[in-house]
């Protein structure tokens, strides 16, 4: 499909260079006034002084091409600044959070990737018969949920009526959880996100898997494995699925950098501590550093994505390979 | 509409329903061995949900006035402490007293109060402590400080502190409120606004220590068996941080925290307290619901379409549908009726036909049949903004919309984010800005009303004393009452003046005052039971985890 | 020199793709139906306080009432003209962008359609829900800039799909023959690529509205639309934040609307892949 | 066999008895959609079932194929049943190295050990002449050029040492020269190891050259089998007997006019009950529809048709006539320069690899310089990728040239819409692609006068009916959509449609080669004929020797984007001077089992890379009398050696009296002296 070369570097840059410009003035040009964040609710009783200084020292008051430059500088140097809101690190907050969001976002997907090349190849086997028909249907439903309600009915049941899993966070609160019972507490709470997230993911690799396997099934080579003697499961495990996994290897790059961004829902319904939830806290409190800061982590991981999936397209696939 | 919640049951009492465990006049303070040696039981640990991160808790990094001046002031004193009913008592100061004209206070500070780190708690830290907040701005304290002139140190623990011009709310505004931090770990901080302080600076004297956080996670106070009042009654103290109130509450359901220190919304009251061991704490709080107007501008300029829309709205509609009750009908005349100040000759009247009838004779008419009336030509029709946030708020717009739009006043709702709403209600946070809307839901949190005379900062024209008066109101006979209130020493002419004041504002309509929501929160009474509800904060306080005996 | 050993591709009928297709498509006209009907179907006034707020479903009100006592059933019918508007008319922006760019970017492969390329992967490559959510927040809540936001970030998925069909129709011999006739670029757009593109943008115009109505939904769930319009999301935004999911109250209040949505979006989905199946069976 | 698909049954295979000997090449020749490859991979399993229904009986050795278990059918596939398929480039897998490949087969089969294996994989790729065989086993298929894949399908097919090798279509897309290399392996292959060979073509040169047997299919049924020798002499089913007459040859005298079988072929959907031939039959009477003919013996030993007339045709001559049409010539062919060609260079910048991407530029065409007359045909050939088409679409501006110029009548063309636009038409090679699928027969034609805005809608399809009726299409086609009409059928309309805005050169690139054999002829006729009566010149473009002899006037053959020799069609033919072309006419099968005698070797190799030609004479790496130290070294220049004729080759000299320059026989042989020493 595409092997590396210096067209795709230039589009990875091409795309980092416009979410970094987009980072910066998106955010500039909501209404808005990042005052409150700075100096909370009572910053109707502050003096003009008060809030002037407060303006200056986060750097609002220059020129908007010096706060550009500035935020390309800092952004080149790593250095994402400080919240408007909690005064930290933004880089710190990112990290504390970027595992959570991870952990969720790779379970799923690792979860959702057995299943749904299992399933999709499953279904490819048993093409036009009605166990096919029916997962297909099935999984083509599935897509159509909306994640959030997805989520708010698990934690109904599970949480709530049932009360098997807590219903929010990434650990019990000030649990004084150790080793394996500190890892149980933390799978406990990660299932109902990666459980949704999963059920939201498997359609896809399904579809993808499906499409992949009859595509390569029809192909003559196919026909050739055949004419050597090779049994069904030979030609199926040898030789179609052989084939039929770059473009699902592809498909679950773009598949993660779509439940990385998701996690924003997922993770404001669960409660969850993760980047999602960082970045609509940012964007409904107008926290600029941190909204941009999250923002270029997001973009950056799906590039990352991408890259890995360019990077793993030719091992898979030969003829991409540079001669 | 005459729709009444269940849970208006509890508005019989409209204090506390909280039971406040012992007696309060009994035990005297400073005796700390009485409770310790009786509960050698399981340490009480109670688990409390917020929802927002506070940050590390000290005087310079908190986030919110609420719950995060509360979480504060668990490892902090002020040096008088509210009540049940919120009127303010001695607390590290024992005695206070003031001039006759209310400009020089007199303190004398208890003598057996420490730091958690064992330093003795003297009448220095406190003389270092408001020196400290007024050359270090916080904000919130070294505005509390603004009118101090002098602090002088006398005797062995008495502080003098003089005010500029007669305050009578001092010991409120800023006795009550100023926490009083360590000077030996506090006189090596030059820069408070740096972010140097963590957990190994977070030294005071409250009845709990913070010794852990995790951001966006938790936070863990354990309790200070050295407390001068005595131990308090909850060994640990764990809030932990949520992203929403629906997450709060599934938590305090499914038995996961202990305590929401989140007002539990209307509809969750019955629900709640119906279920065990859950129990409900529900007590008037001073915020405020209202609708405002520019008023700087027509018509809202023209004193009957404001009286108007004022009889369009059905207050207590609002009340029972919105709140389910759990709410008080906002007073024309601004203060709370539970309030000491209030007059109870102003009354919130709903009346329609009285509200056309007024529009009728000024001449806005509806002359083309759109059911809409007309002003210069123009319709009346407005966008009323409001904060998207806060679903309470969107439906109070949606519901006086349709009341409104039953005198002929069209109104659209707009709602946008809290930023956008704040900058267009009251740009840039200064009143000097101007307007950018014609109505909004509008409302204030507990302080601005906490303070009965400080009713000025509203309704006042002049940007300097009605610094909040954010619908452009002016009114010359409104003007020279309230600013009279704000340095009048005499109690007794204040009361007059507050109450004429409210009859003014009543029939002026500076803005339409809703509804002063109910604070209603949720505990497990198998955990903890003796939450105290002071009146206008809630039960997010120490005094209600210190035991019977040590509470104000 | 190959010789062209076509197996004279007969049009095999996808008969389960049809009949998945005729399924998705009695969806969509139910709820077409219900949308167009909504004022006769619906009990009451959507917008109308009509009983006590929070109350559970009884004779008069089917599923219940919502936090401030309107008919929770009538909201969820009237909820299928917002649904669907935002769906149909945000796919709408999108056919229309994506056609355009795609047509375009497939007819002149050249210096426009990489350029026109480069910003289409850009815009694929850009975390997709966070942007979505900055842009709504800021150009504030209504249901015309969900539209706009949606429909300008869909498109650019279906723009890939439509160029590199046009890129393949562009070398198809009868756009190089009329192009030897010296017919215009113009010409062979709009008589031989645009007609041959119809039934993939009509394609993926159905996936659009799909995927519009899922995002309207979310969208409004977080607060982003406009609470006050009675979709579907709005009913969930409501009922999540008057804590309805953790009380008996989300048998009646959050899972209506969600299996709503579900059948909406599920709807214009299984249409689209029947007639994705019919342009390129894969059954 | 019948397919059930849905919506309609196809009967693809209708009651077929075929008996193979051991050691036997049986050849299986038929139209595209006869039924070869389904009847002959239901030998195999293979034809997926359902859709397909297979009745009947299908043995080897003995045993009975049809609904035999898998595991027993697997052990018979690969082991004792090869095949190898048509399309080289696909039927091998993408992602598995070649070695891995070829022992996959082994492993199957016998009990080995993967070393083993490996060394098995590489004397077989070195036993079907891969070069540096060891070498190549890590390779990838992508890596091999086509000819060599379809060497590495053999490879597999014959690893376990089959007794039978069931070969589909397997040059059908390579080139006549690599052809002939695959030709000569299997020969070779089929000698040394004496399997039996099952060959299926459309092609009867190469049958007539690898055949011991052959049967001819139509409609789903053998019509005729019987020794191929024989066959070839005295065909005894029509059918037969007129695809060897319509055919154009290289080896016997150019007639004006093909024979041509009219009509289209079936494709069968209901049971049959007459013979299907009978429709385009010329003997076809009442007592073909009465009932469906059986093969019968006729004419020598073991030879059957299946034709009631069988015994009255002896001579398929009489049967099949030249045709001898009157043609009014409406323009009288003159020498007027109408197109010359002038240096022309189009070159295709193209990206290869990636880290190190090297900006590679295909030379296409790379400096060519021709000319052509009014009412002539220049004809083109060459082997795939030597740039053919290119120059083609550089005449009717659908690329741009790099350099160099064409001028239509003296100017310079214009590539922007405008006169030249309609001067200079082209015909492509799909028939199913050149049509607008949506539109219907008569705006298909019409286009190029709506573009041109002539005429009114009336004139217009006035003009619109002549012209269908001038290629043979009935003027109500102008109301239906092109895809209720065959390849054939679909042909006429473009050529109609070329026609339409009176031009005055048509390009035809590669017209007739999708086309079923039996149509070619009709086509290559209409365009003689349209020529005749309109003066239009024709530029044909073919890889196809046979049919460019017998339309072209003058032929030029392009090698690596140039033209090698030009020169007028009887010298080229009878004459070839350029070694190039010499080879290319040696590989052209002739179909005619008796005459081939002694013939020369394959060329060897492949195409080179055309964006890295080699230095010098762009042939010598190939070529059998190259010269080291000159033609490696020193471009040839294309200069005139004799009247009309131009060649570039430095062994060339400007006399025609060479030795090596004889008749056609010797060719051959001196080719193959001279490849020892140039090899
Ligand atoms: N899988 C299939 N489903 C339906 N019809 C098929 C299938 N495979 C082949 N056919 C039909 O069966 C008939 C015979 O096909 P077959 O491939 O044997 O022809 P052929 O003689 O080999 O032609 P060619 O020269 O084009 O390879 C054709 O009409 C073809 O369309
Ligand atoms: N648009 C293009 N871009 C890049 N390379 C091209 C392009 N068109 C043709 N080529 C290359 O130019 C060379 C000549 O192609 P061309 O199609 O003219 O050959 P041809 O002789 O017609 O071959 P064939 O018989 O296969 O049609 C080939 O190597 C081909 O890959
Ligand atoms: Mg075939
Ligand atoms: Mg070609």
């Amino acid at each position: 499909m595409r092997p590396l070369g210096l067209r795709n570097i230039f589009r990875y840059l091409a795309v980092f260079v416009v979410a970094v410009s987009l980072n910066f003035m998106l955010p500039r040009l909501m209404p808005g006034n990042p005052l409150a964040l700075l100096a909370g609710v009572d910053v109707g009783l502050m003096t003009p002084a008060e809030r002037a200084e407060v303006i200056e020292a986060v750097g609002l008051d220059a020129p908007l091409i010096q706060q550009f430059i500035d935020y390309w500088w800092s952004v080149l140097r790593l250095d994402l600044g400080f919240s408007f809101r909690s005064e930290r690190q933004i880089s710190e907050m990112i990290m504390e959070r970027l595992p959570w969001t991870l952990l969720i976002t790779v379970g799923s997907l690792a979860v959702s990737a057995v299943v749904g090349i299992v399933l999709g190849g499953f279904s490819a086997w048993r093409r036009g018969k009605k166990s096919d028909l029916s997962l297909l249907t099935g999984m083509i439903s599935l897509q159509s949920l909306p994640s959030f309600w997805l989520g708010m009915l698990l934690i109904s049941v599970f949480s709530v009526q049932l009360g098997w899993f807590p219903s929010f966070g990434a650990v019990t609160p000030a649990s004084d959880f150790e080793g394996w019972g500190h890892i149980g507490d933390i799978a406990k709470h990660a299932i109902l996100p990666i459980v949704t997230l999963t059920v939201l993911s498997i359609p896809g690799v399904y579809l993808t898997m499906r499409y992949a396997m009859l595509e390569v099934l029809g192909s003559d080579f196919i026909r050739t494995a055949r004419a050597k003697g090779a049994s069904e499961a030979r030609v199926l495990f040898g030789h179609v699925a052989r084939n039929a996994i770059a473009p699902v290897v592809t498909f679950l790059a773009i598949r993660f950098a779509f439940a990385f961004g998701g996690s924003v829902i997922i993770e404001t319904v669960f409660s969850y501590p993760g980047l999602g939830r960082l970045i609509f806290e940012a964007v409904s409190g107008r926290d600029y550093p941190v909204m941009q800061a999250t923002f270029l982590v997001f973009t950056v991981a799906v590039l990352v994505a991408n890259l890995v999936a360019d990077l793993l397209y030719p091992i898979l696939d030969p003829r991409m390979r540079v001669r | 509409l005459t729709l009444v919640a269940a849970a208006c049951s509890s508005e019989s009492d409209p204090t506390t329903t909280t039971v406040t465990g012992g007696d309060p006049t009994t035990t005297l303070a400073g005796d700390p061995t009485t409770t310790t040696a009786a509960t050698p039981a399981e340490p009480v640990v109670v688990r409390a949900a917020i929802t927002g991160d506070e940050d590390t808790i000290n005087p310079y990094t908190y986030i919110s006035g609420f719950p995060g001046w509360n979480l504060l002031m668990m490892q902090y004193d002020t040096l008088m402490q509210l009540d049940a009913d919120g009127v303010p008592q001695p607390w590290l100061a024992d005695t206070i007293s003031a001039n006759g004209d209310l400009t020089e206070y007199t303190l004398t500070i208890v003598d057996n109060a420490s730091w958690h780190d064992g330093t003795p708690l003297t009448v220095d830290d406190v003389k270092f402590s408001l020196d400290y907040f007024i050359e270090k701005a916080t904000g919130r304290f070294s505005r509390d400080l603004r009118g101090v002139v002098a602090i002088a140190v006398s005797g062995d623990n008495g502080i003098v502190i003089s005010l500029a011009a007669p305050n009578p709310a001092f010991d409120l505004v800023a006795l009550a409120d100023i926490p009083i931090i360590p000077r030996h770990i506090w006189e090596g901080i030059d820069d408070p606004g740096e972010r140097a302080f963590d957990i190994s600076t977070n030294v005071g004297s409250g009845p709990f220590m913070m010794t852990e956080y995790e951001s966006d996670q938790f936070y863990r106070f354990v309790s200070n068996p050295d407390y001068f009042r005595g131990v308090p009654a909850v060994d640990e103290l764990v809030v932990i941080v949520f992203a929403d109130d629906a997450g709060a509450l599934a938590a305090i359901r499914s038995g996961e925290v202990d305590v929401s220190f989140e007002r539990v919304s209307p509809e969750q009251i019955a629900l709640l307290d119906a279920q065990d061991p859950l129990d409900i704490s529900q007590g008037p709080e001073f915020t405020t619901q209202m609708i405002n107007f520019d008023a700087s501008k027509a018509p809202f300029s023209d004193v009957v379409v404001r009286q108007a829309m004022s009889l369009a709205i059905d207050s207590q509609d609002i009340v029972d549908t919105v709140y389910l009750g759990a709410a008080t009908v906002g007073s024309p005349g601004w203060v709370h009726p539970g309030k000491p100040a209030y007059n109870p000759a102003v009354e919130a009247t709903f009346d329609p036909a009285a509200a056309n009838a007024l529009l009728e004779g000024a001449g806005y008419i509806d002359t083309d049949g759109d059911g809409i009336r007309e002003f210069g030509g123009e319709p009346m029709s407005f966008d009323m903004i409001t904060n998207s946030s806060d679903s309470l708020r969107l439906r109070i717009a949606e519901l006086t919309a349709a009341m409104l739009g039953d005198v002929g006043i069209e109104i659209t709702v707009v709602s946008v984010e809290t930023a956008t709403w704040e900058e267009a209600v009251w740009p840039g946070f200064d009143i000097n800005n101007g307007r950018n809307y014609d109505i909004a839901v509008w409302g204030w949190s507990a302080p601005v009303q906490a303070n009965t005379i400080r009713i000025a900062d509203l309704v006042n024209s002049d940007p300097g004393i009605g610094f909040l008066n954010l619908t452009g109101f002016s009114n010359a006979e409104v003007d020279a009452i309230s600013s009279q209130l704000l340095t009048e020493a005499d109690p007794a002419t204040s009361q007059q003046l507050i109450g004429d004041l409210q009859v003014l504002l009543a029939d002026q309509v500076p803005f339409v005052l809703l509804a002063y929501p109910d604070g209603a929160y949720v505990y497990n009474s198998e955990v903890y039971a003796d939450w105290e509800f002071i009146a206008g904060q809630g039960i997010v306080s120490k005094v209600s985890l210190l035991p019977a005996s040590a509470r104000p | 020199m190959k010789l062209l050993n076509r197996k004279r591709t007969k049009k095999r009928s996808p008969k389960v793709a049809n009949r998945l297709g005729m399924l998705g498509g009695g969806m969509v006209l139910f709820l077409v139906v219900m949308a167009i009907g909504a004022p006769w179907f619906a009990p009451y006034d959507p917008t109308e306080r009509v009983g006590l707020p929070f109350q559970p479903p009884s004779a008069a009100h089917l599923l219940g009432t919502n936090d401030v006592g309107q008919d929770l059933l009538s909201e969820l019918i009237y909820g299928a003209r917002v649904s669907l508007t935002v769906g149909i008319v945000a796919a709408l922006v999108a056919l229309v962008l994506g056609t355009s760019v795609g047509v375009l970017a497939g007819y002149y492969p050249k210096r426009l359609g990489r350029f026109l390329m480069q910003g289409v992967d850009v815009i694929l490559i850009l975390p997709f829900l966070p942007l979505l959510i900055i842009l709504a927040a800021y150009l504030g809540r209504s249901l015309l800039n969900t539209i706009v936001v949606i429909g300008v970030l869909i498109w650019a998925g279906p723009s890939r799909i439509i160029r590199s069909q046009v890129l393949s129709l562009r070398s198809r011999e009868y756009v190089l023959a009329s192009r030897t006739m010296g017919a215009p670029d113009r010409w062979a757009i709009m008589r031989h690529v645009l007609p041959r593109t119809a039934l993939l943008a009509t394609g993926t115009f159905v996936r659009a509205v799909s995927t519009a109505i899922l995002l309207e939904a979310a969208l409004s769930f977080l607060g982003l639309g406009d609470p006050l319009q009675k979709s579907w999301g709005s009913i969930l935004f409501w009922a999540q934040s008057r804590g309805a999911f953790l009380t008996p109250a989300w048998k009646w209040w959050v899972l209506p609307p969600g299996i709503m949505i579900m059948v909406a979006s599920l709807g214009f989905a299984l249409v689209a892949f029947a007639m994705e199946e019919r342009i390129n069976p894969r059954l | 066999m019948r397919f059930d698909t849905p919506g309609r049954e196809i009967r693809a295979v209708n009651g077929i008895d075929v008996n193979v000997g051991a050691g036997e090449v049986f050849a299986l020749v038929g139209e595209s959609g006869s039924g070869k490859s389904v009847s002959m991979l239901s030998v195999m399993g293979l034809v997926p079932t359902p859709p397909a229904v297979v009745t009947g009986s299908i043995l080897f050795d003995g045993l009975e194929l049809v609904g035999l278990g898998r595991s027993k059918m697997n052990a018979i596939r690969g082991g004792e049943i090869g095949m190898v398929f048509q399309d080289p480039m696909s039927s091998l897998n993408p992602v598995h190295r070649i070695g891995r490949q070829i022992a996959e087969v082994l492993h199957l089969h016998q009990k080995i050990s993967r070393r083993d294996a490996m060394d098995q994989a590489g004397e077989l790729l070195d036993k079907v002449g891969i070069p540096n065989a060891g070498g190549r086993l890590k390779d990838y298929p992508h890596e091999f050029s086509g000819g060599m894949r379809q060497r590495v399908m053999i490879a597999i097919a014959l690893a376990c040492g089959p007794r039978l090798l069931i070969a589909d279509e397997p040059t059908t897309a390579l080139d006549v020269t690599v052809q002939r290399q695959i030709v000569t392996l299997v020969q070779q292959l089929q000698a040394d190891l004496g399997m039996a060979v099952i060959w299926i073509t459309h092609d009867l040169g190469v049958v007539a050259e690898i055949a011991d047997r052959v049967a001819v299919m139509y409609g789903g049924r053998i019509v005729e089998t019987g020794n191929a020798a024989d066959l070839y002499r005295t065909a005894t089913h029509p059918y037969t007997s007129g695809l060897l007459h319509s055919i154009p040859r290289t080896d016997t005298i150019r007639t004006e006019w093909l024979p041509e079988i009219p009509g289209t072929p079936v494709q069968l959907v209901d049971d049959l009950l007459s013979c299907p031939f009978h429709s385009r039959c010329p003997m076809g009477d009442d007592s073909c529809v009465a009932s469906l003919p059986t093969l019968e013996a006729s004419g020598r030993e073991g030879q059957f048709s299946a034709c009631v007339h069988h015994a009255s045709i002896l001579d398929g001559g009489d049967l099949w006539p030249s045709l001898d049409r009157e043609v009014t010539a409406a323009v009288e062919h003159g020498d007027e320069l109408l197109v010359s060609i002038e240096g022309l260079k189009v070159h295709f910048p193209v990206e290869r690899g990636g880290r190190a991407r090297r900006k590679a530029v295909v030379l296409a065409v790379d400096g060519v310089d021709l000319e052509l007359r009014r009412g002539r045909t220049l004809g083109i050939v060459g082997e795939s990728g030597c740039g053919k088409s290119t120059l083609g679409r550089a005449l009717v501006g659908l690329v741009e040239a790099t350099d160099g110029r064409v001028l239509i009548k003296g100017e310079p063309l214009d590539t922007s819409s405008g006169p030249h636009r309609r001067t200079v038409q082209m015909i492509f090679q799909d028939p199913f692609s050149s049509m607008n699928p949506g539109m219907r027969v008569g705006d298909v034609v019409a286009e190029p006068m709506r573009v041109h805005n002539i005429g009114s809608a009336d004139e217009r399809s006035e003009r619109v009916a002549k012209l269908l009726g001038q290629v043979g299409i009935p003027a109500e086609a102008a109301t239906r959509h092109p895809h209720e009409f065959s390849g054939g059928q679909r042909q006429r309309i473009a050529i109609a449609r070329a026609l339409a805005a009176n031009p005055e050169v048509i390009v035809c690139d590669e017209p007739v080669s999708a086309l079923d054999v039996s149509v070619q002829a009709q086509i290559v006729n209409l365009l003689h004929e349209t020529q005749l009566e309109t003066g239009v010149s024709l530029i044909f473009i073919a890889h196809d020797l046979a049919v460019v002899r017998h339309i072209s006037h003058e032929v030029a053959v392009m090698y690596l984007g140039q033209v090698v020799e030009r020169a007028p069609r009887d010298d080229i033919y009878e004459t070839p001077l350029h070694p190039y072309t010499k080879a290319l006419l040696a590989a052209v099968p002739v179909p005619d089992p008796s005459s081939s005698i002694a013939l020369a070797p394959p060329l060897e190799g492949d195409l080179p890379d055309p964006s890295d030609p080699p230095t010098g004479c762009r042939f010598h790496t190939r070529c059998p009398v190259a010269v080291i130290g000159l033609c490696d070294e020193i471009i040839p220049e294309l200069r005139v050696v004799d009247t009309d004729r131009w060649v570039a080759c430095h062994l060339v000299e400007a006399s025609t009296d060479q030795s090596f320059l004889a008749g056609e026989g010797d060719i051959r042989g001196d080719l193959g002296l001279l490849a020892e020493q140039g090899g």
